[in-house]
């Protein structure tokens, strides 16, 4: 029963990674652009909704508030900075967007100041549900898991059937004929920018209840998911899809079980720290593993 | 014939369903000119990258000297003699003239784990650059920086860098690709004035240059060689004219 | 190129009686302050190495820092307890005599960078970049979760190494022994730049594909460079610790990356002195900006974005530009 | 209906036109011909707006489109059909057609997808299958049809026929001939002198970046050594 209790942790933890790695894939695979500044806007997403849900006293129109606002706050990035940097290099559009989250992280360390603020999930979800006879599991993190599954669907949905995700893929593979076939190309990059924006944010609000709101809470995800993305293969929607699902139970499964297994091993003490640090360390172990054997990650994009 | 020195043989290389290259063969002699040509797609890039040893071939030989090249890195192709030029220009743009064809004799000196000594103050390494610079005429540009040299003196900056490799064989990717007259006609000057002394794979779509230097023709299409021969046997080829022109209309 | 001399020699006049004038003035803190700034630009010359003359985007150099860091004081730890490092296959005692625990600290970032380049060469371009932050992430995490090192709490340096006749606790000796390995380093940088390797390297940075061509076997050349440039930045987080008299996991954030990497750039890639008067202008900036107000990163932040949009060639690359101009 | 005047287009330092001055009217077929490396892709990237020409002028009835974003180009009804074909390989055949499709400037939709697809029937059979896992000569078909899918007034085909089976090649020329005769106007560059002569109404051939000649096709097809100077071998 803890193992399935972990499996779900695993899952969720996957979702709520695809839903920020999903719009920093778009945005690399079809933008050629490396936005740091991602976490960023999760971090925002969550404060709005945090504070949204205080003044309404409702989790749902935070959500509902958090989503649009964010999306904007994305737009209008792109459109004052970012825009700049899509014919820059790598090493410009890292460094640009470090700055970015320096700027982020103390804006709203100003505007909400330094304590962490607290996001209650909605009282009909903060009991806990029984999955399997005798297995209680929390009602919020269900809805989280089930939520982010039907993202991932909605997500799946909008790029293989949908005019916008038709032009999507074919900017990721070829961004010059699409533009020479009379698309905006730049209106494009606002749309997927923002809708990156906006999923983001979605992943924030949904960390809120579990972890703090805190400033400089993006980073530690961000940098989850661009081992996501790298394990996944940049542009590839089905790639962050399985590479979250992987990270996250790997992550998950690592630190609840590794431990233990070399306590049983090598006796207690000493062994357990070696199996912590393992288990903090395997999601990498595995990112390296998958680079060695496929230095373009497991779902390359096209062309 | 004499010995040939690069030997070609049943060298395919396929993208998915596409046969870039369908069994080719092809052999050079020591310093002969041997042109390929054919139109777009016909795969002469792909050739060249076999050769050069950026391309892995599906199956095939290649061997110079007479020794197997097949699966040998570029590097070490590189070391016993096989130069290739570049189709887009690609010297490096912050060095001087000299320091690109200084890089290119170090390349072969050795000596790349040297942490003091200053290379620029090497005659070993700089008399050798500056005496390759002078024959491709460019001894006077030698100080400056190789972004400011005009299109033409980087394409003959190109050359030195191929020829200061103390090549055998060049791999010549259209060195006359992007000229105007004057510089084209200045580089077949030049290259013909290494003819007989380095052999020469010359890929080209200008055929003045073509007939101007080729001792012997390939002709591709579709990725095969369909004729091999002298310059007035493969113009007088009744297949090549109709492969090149297109005139295989079914009318 | 005189003025270029006289700079030079102003800077590093400057630089010698900076103790003398800040005792003087009355400002000792300066000292420790300038001591801080000469073991980034360290930090800096390292990473400045693959990225300036190598063209290779490391986000991970903070883990040879905190690696380095976290050698001197672990040996120094064992030093104190008397209990040995390691005891099989051969038996290691702790240490603290910086002759030996910076060299230690030197060696075990080349492995480390080693391992970590052999892979990560693999990669290029963003999966390059993103590879090394896992690394460093990698790395940051085992420290964490090390508790018999202190965990995320950290490990406190009793006493800073001894260094012979030196004592490092008096901040001018110290201050001279990183100026002395700064220096070193930047003669070091200005010969290696200019020598086969050197030129060998910033080919790679500009045409790897046609190095290749030419018959340089590369990625060699690439490894060697990144192995260099981890211990130089191992030894400048031994400096740190030396420093701070603290190392935590803190030293391997990928913050930190970022600083370096911004040290780098902001003062020039691919210049000798550019990493150090990236370390001097960040920590000006910090200084000025923090005390108009404490939330400076939100200024600073935006500067950086006008930096890489208008700036490019860093502040060095400026300075010689105009110097070159004049002649 | 197009009009070039003076096009000198750069890459970096190497200049790779030189002045070209071309002339399509509305409801015409005109070709560029030339070999390899001539500047004829050039040229049509340039018309396209894929690279910015530097010195020249390029006006599309009576618009000067010179220095637009290639989206707009495109637009102002003017359909490409790229050297090598340039699909969307990860896209289905459908997929391609319907991605970037859009009605005239007018407003009227003249080739919708069934009509497209009755021009070209083999996509018709091929219409889920992924964009790479089609032979040569179809996605030259699909690349000609999804230009077609933005209702252009000019198709510009860039080496339409290269290397291509003959039969294939033969129903590519039919199928322009259809379009030709539906009334739009159609710049080919291609190398096959017989089957330009026949299909096109007036030719340039183009040399080092300039255009060196200039007639009709019974001009063309009346001096064989045209051909053996300027395009043979």
């Amino acid at each position: 029963m803890l193992l399935l209790e972990q499996i779900l942790n695993g899952l969720q933890l996957g979702v709520m990674l695809f839903l920020l790695a999903a719009g920093l894939t778009l945005v690399l695979g079809i933008m050629n652009l490396v936005n740091l500044a991602h976490g960023s806007l999760y971090m925002v997403g969550a404060f709005i909704a945090a504070s949204a849900a205080q003044w309404t006293d409702s989790f749902l129109l935070g959500l509902l508030i958090a989503l649009p606002a964010t999306a904007l706050v994305g737009i209008a990035v792109e459109a004052i900075a970012l825009r700049h940097l899509y014919d820059r290099d790598h090493l410009d559009q890292v460094l640009a967007t470090f700055g970015l989250i320096l700027f982020f992280n103390e804006a709203v360390a100003m505007i909400w100041g330094p304590r962490a603020l607290f996001l209650d999930p909605p009282s009909w979800l903060s009991g806990a549900v029984e999955i399997l006879p005798g297995a209680p599991y929390p009602a919020f993190r269900l809805a989280i898991l089930i939520l982010g599954l039907g993202v991932a669907g909605f997500l799946y949905w909008l790029v293989a059937r949908t005019r916008l995700g038709m032009l999507i893929r074919a900017g990721a593979s070829n961004r010059e004929m699409v533009g020479a076939l009379g698309v905006d190309i730049k209106r494009l990059y606002t749309l997927v920018f923002g809708l990156g924006a906006m999923l983001a944010a979605l992943a924030g609000v949904m960390a809120g209840p579990i972890y703090a709101v805190e400033t400089g809470m993006g980073e530690p995800v961000l940098i989850l998911a661009f081992v996501v993305i790298v394990i996944g293969g940049i542009g590839s929607i089905r790639g962050a899809l399985v590479g979250a699902v992987l990270v996250g139970t790997a992550d998950t499964l690592g630190r609840a079980f590794l431990p233990g297994l070399f306590g049983a091993m090598m006796g207690p003490a000493a062994a357990s720290g070696v199996g912590a640090a393992l288990a903090s360390m395997a999601i990498y172990i595995l990112m390296a593993a998958v680079l060695v054997w496929r230095p373009r990650g497991l779902f390359p994009a096209h062309g | 014939m004499a010995e040939s020195l690069l030997k070609v043989t049943g060298l395919t290389k396929a993208y998915g369903a596409l046969v870039a290259c369908d069994g080719v063969d092809l052999d050079i002699a020591p310093g002969e000119v041997h042109a390929v040509i054919g139109p777009n797609g016909a795969g002469k890039t792909t050739l060249i990258g076999q050769l050069a040893g950026e391309l892995r071939p599906d199956s095939g030989r290649v061997s110079f000297a007479g020794r197997d090249i097949t699966h040998l890195p570029i590097h070490v192709r590189s070391a016993r003699g096989l130069a290739r030029s570049f189709q887009i220009t690609s010297v490096f743009p912050r060095f001087s003239a000299l320091d690109n064809v200084a890089l290119a004799v170090q390349a072969h000196a050795g000596g790349n784990f040297r942490f003091w000594a200053d290379a620029r103050k090497d005659s070993t390494l700089r008399d050798p650059a500056f005496a390759c610079l002078e024959r491709v005429g460019l001894a006077a540009r030698a100080k400056v920086p190789a972004r400011v040299l005009a299109h033409g003196e980087q394409r003959q900056l190109e050359l030195a860098m191929a020829l200061a490799t103390d090549p055998r064989l060049v791999l010549l990717d259209e060195p006359t690709a992007g000229m105007g007259r004057e510089d084209s006609a200045r580089m077949v000057t030049l290259l013909t004035g290494l003819k007989g002394k380095i052999a020469m794979l010359l890929v080209e779509h200008d055929m003045d240059a073509v007939f101007a230097l080729a001792d012997r023709i390939s002709v591709m299409v579709g990725g095969r060689v369909i004729a091999t021969g002298r310059p007035d046997e493969v113009r007088a080829n009744t297949e090549v004219r109709r492969a090149y022109l297109g005139e295989d209309e079914i009318a | 190129m005189n003025l270029r001399r006289a700079l030079l020699f102003g800077g590093l006049a400057f630089a010698l009686l900076l103790p003398l004038l800040a005792g003087a003035l009355g400002l000792d803190y300066a000292v420790g302050i300038a001591t801080r700034i000469l073991i980034l630009a360290l930090a800096g010359i390292g990473l400045n190495l693959i990225l300036g003359y190598g063209g290779m985007i490391s986000f991970g150099h903070a883990a040879f820092f905190g690696l380095g860091g976290y050698v001197v004081a672990i040996l120094s730890r064992h030093e104190m307890r008397g209990e040995p490092f390691m005891t099989w296959p051969f038996e290691v005692a702790g240490t603290d005599q910086a002759i030996l625990a910076w060299p230690a600290a030197m060696l075990a970032c080349a492995l480390a960078a080693l391992v970590i380049g052999a892979i990560s060469l693999r990669t290029s371009g963003l999966y390059f970049i993103m590879i090394t932050l896992a690394f460093a992430q990698m790395l940051f995490f085992f420290f964490v979760s090390l508790e018999t090192y202190g965990g995320d709490d950290g490990l406190s340096l009793l006493s800073r190494s001894a260094a012979g006749p030196l004592d490092l606790h008096d901040p001018a000796q110290f201050y001279y022994l990183v100026l002395v390995l700064v220096l070193i380093a930047l003669l070091a940088t200005a010969r290696w730049a200019n020598a086969r390797f050197g030129l060998a390297l910033q080919g790679i940075r500009d045409n790897e594909r046609r190095m290749r061509a030419l018959g340089f076997a590369t990625t060699r050349t690439k490894l060697t460079a990144f192995v260099i440039s981890g211990a130089i930045v191992g030894l400048a987080g031994a400096l740190m610790v030396n420093h701070t008299e603290f190392v935590s996991p803190a030293f391997l954030s990928w913050q930190r990356s970022g600083e370096i990497l911004v040290i780098v750039v902001l003062g020039g890639m691919g210049t000798v002195f550019g990493p150090l008067a990236g370390a001097v202008v960040f920590f000006m900036l910090e200084e000025v900006l923090s005390q108009w107000t404490q939330h400076w990163m939100v200024i600073f932040g935006p500067l950086l974005v006008l930096a890489v949009l208008f700036a490019k060639q860093g502040l060095w690359g400026l300075v010689a530009a105009k110097l070159d101009r004049r002649g | 209906m197009l009009n070039v005047q003076g096009l000198e287009v750069f890459y970096g330092e190497s200049q790779v036109l030189f002045g070209l001055d071309l002339a399509v009217g509305a409801g015409e077929a005109v070709t560029l011909l030339g070999r390899n490396g001539m500047g004829k892709t050039t040229s049509v990237r340039a018309i396209m707006g894929l690279v910015p020409p530097r010195a020249g002028q390029v006006h599309f009835e009576g618009r000067d489109i010179a220095g637009l974003a290639p989206f707009r180009i495109a637009r102002a009804g003017l359909g490409l059909v790229p050297e090598g074909r340039q699909i969307f390989p990860n896209l289905t055949v459908r997929e391609n057609l319907v991605a970037t499709a859009r009605p005239a400037p007018g407003g009227e939709a003249a080739w919708s997808l069934e009509r497209v697809l009755a021009l070209f029937p083999v996509l018709h059979e091929r219409l889920n299958a992924m964009g790479d896992q089609l032979s040569g000569g179809e996605q030259q078909m699909l690349a000609i049809a999804r230009a077609l899918m933005t209702n252009p007034k000019l198709l510009i085909l860039d080496e339409a026929t290269e290397g291509l089976a003959p039969l294939v090649r033969a129903e590519i020329w039919r199928t322009l001939e259809t379009l030709k005769a539906a009334g739009l106007a159609i710049l080919v560059i291609d190398k096959n002198v017989a089957a330009l002569a026949r299909f096109a109404n007036r030719h340039t051939i183009i040399e080092k970046g300039r255009a060196v000649w200039r007639g009709t096709s019974a001009e063309l097809t009346a001096d064989p050594s045209l051909s053996e100077r300027y395009l043979g071998v």
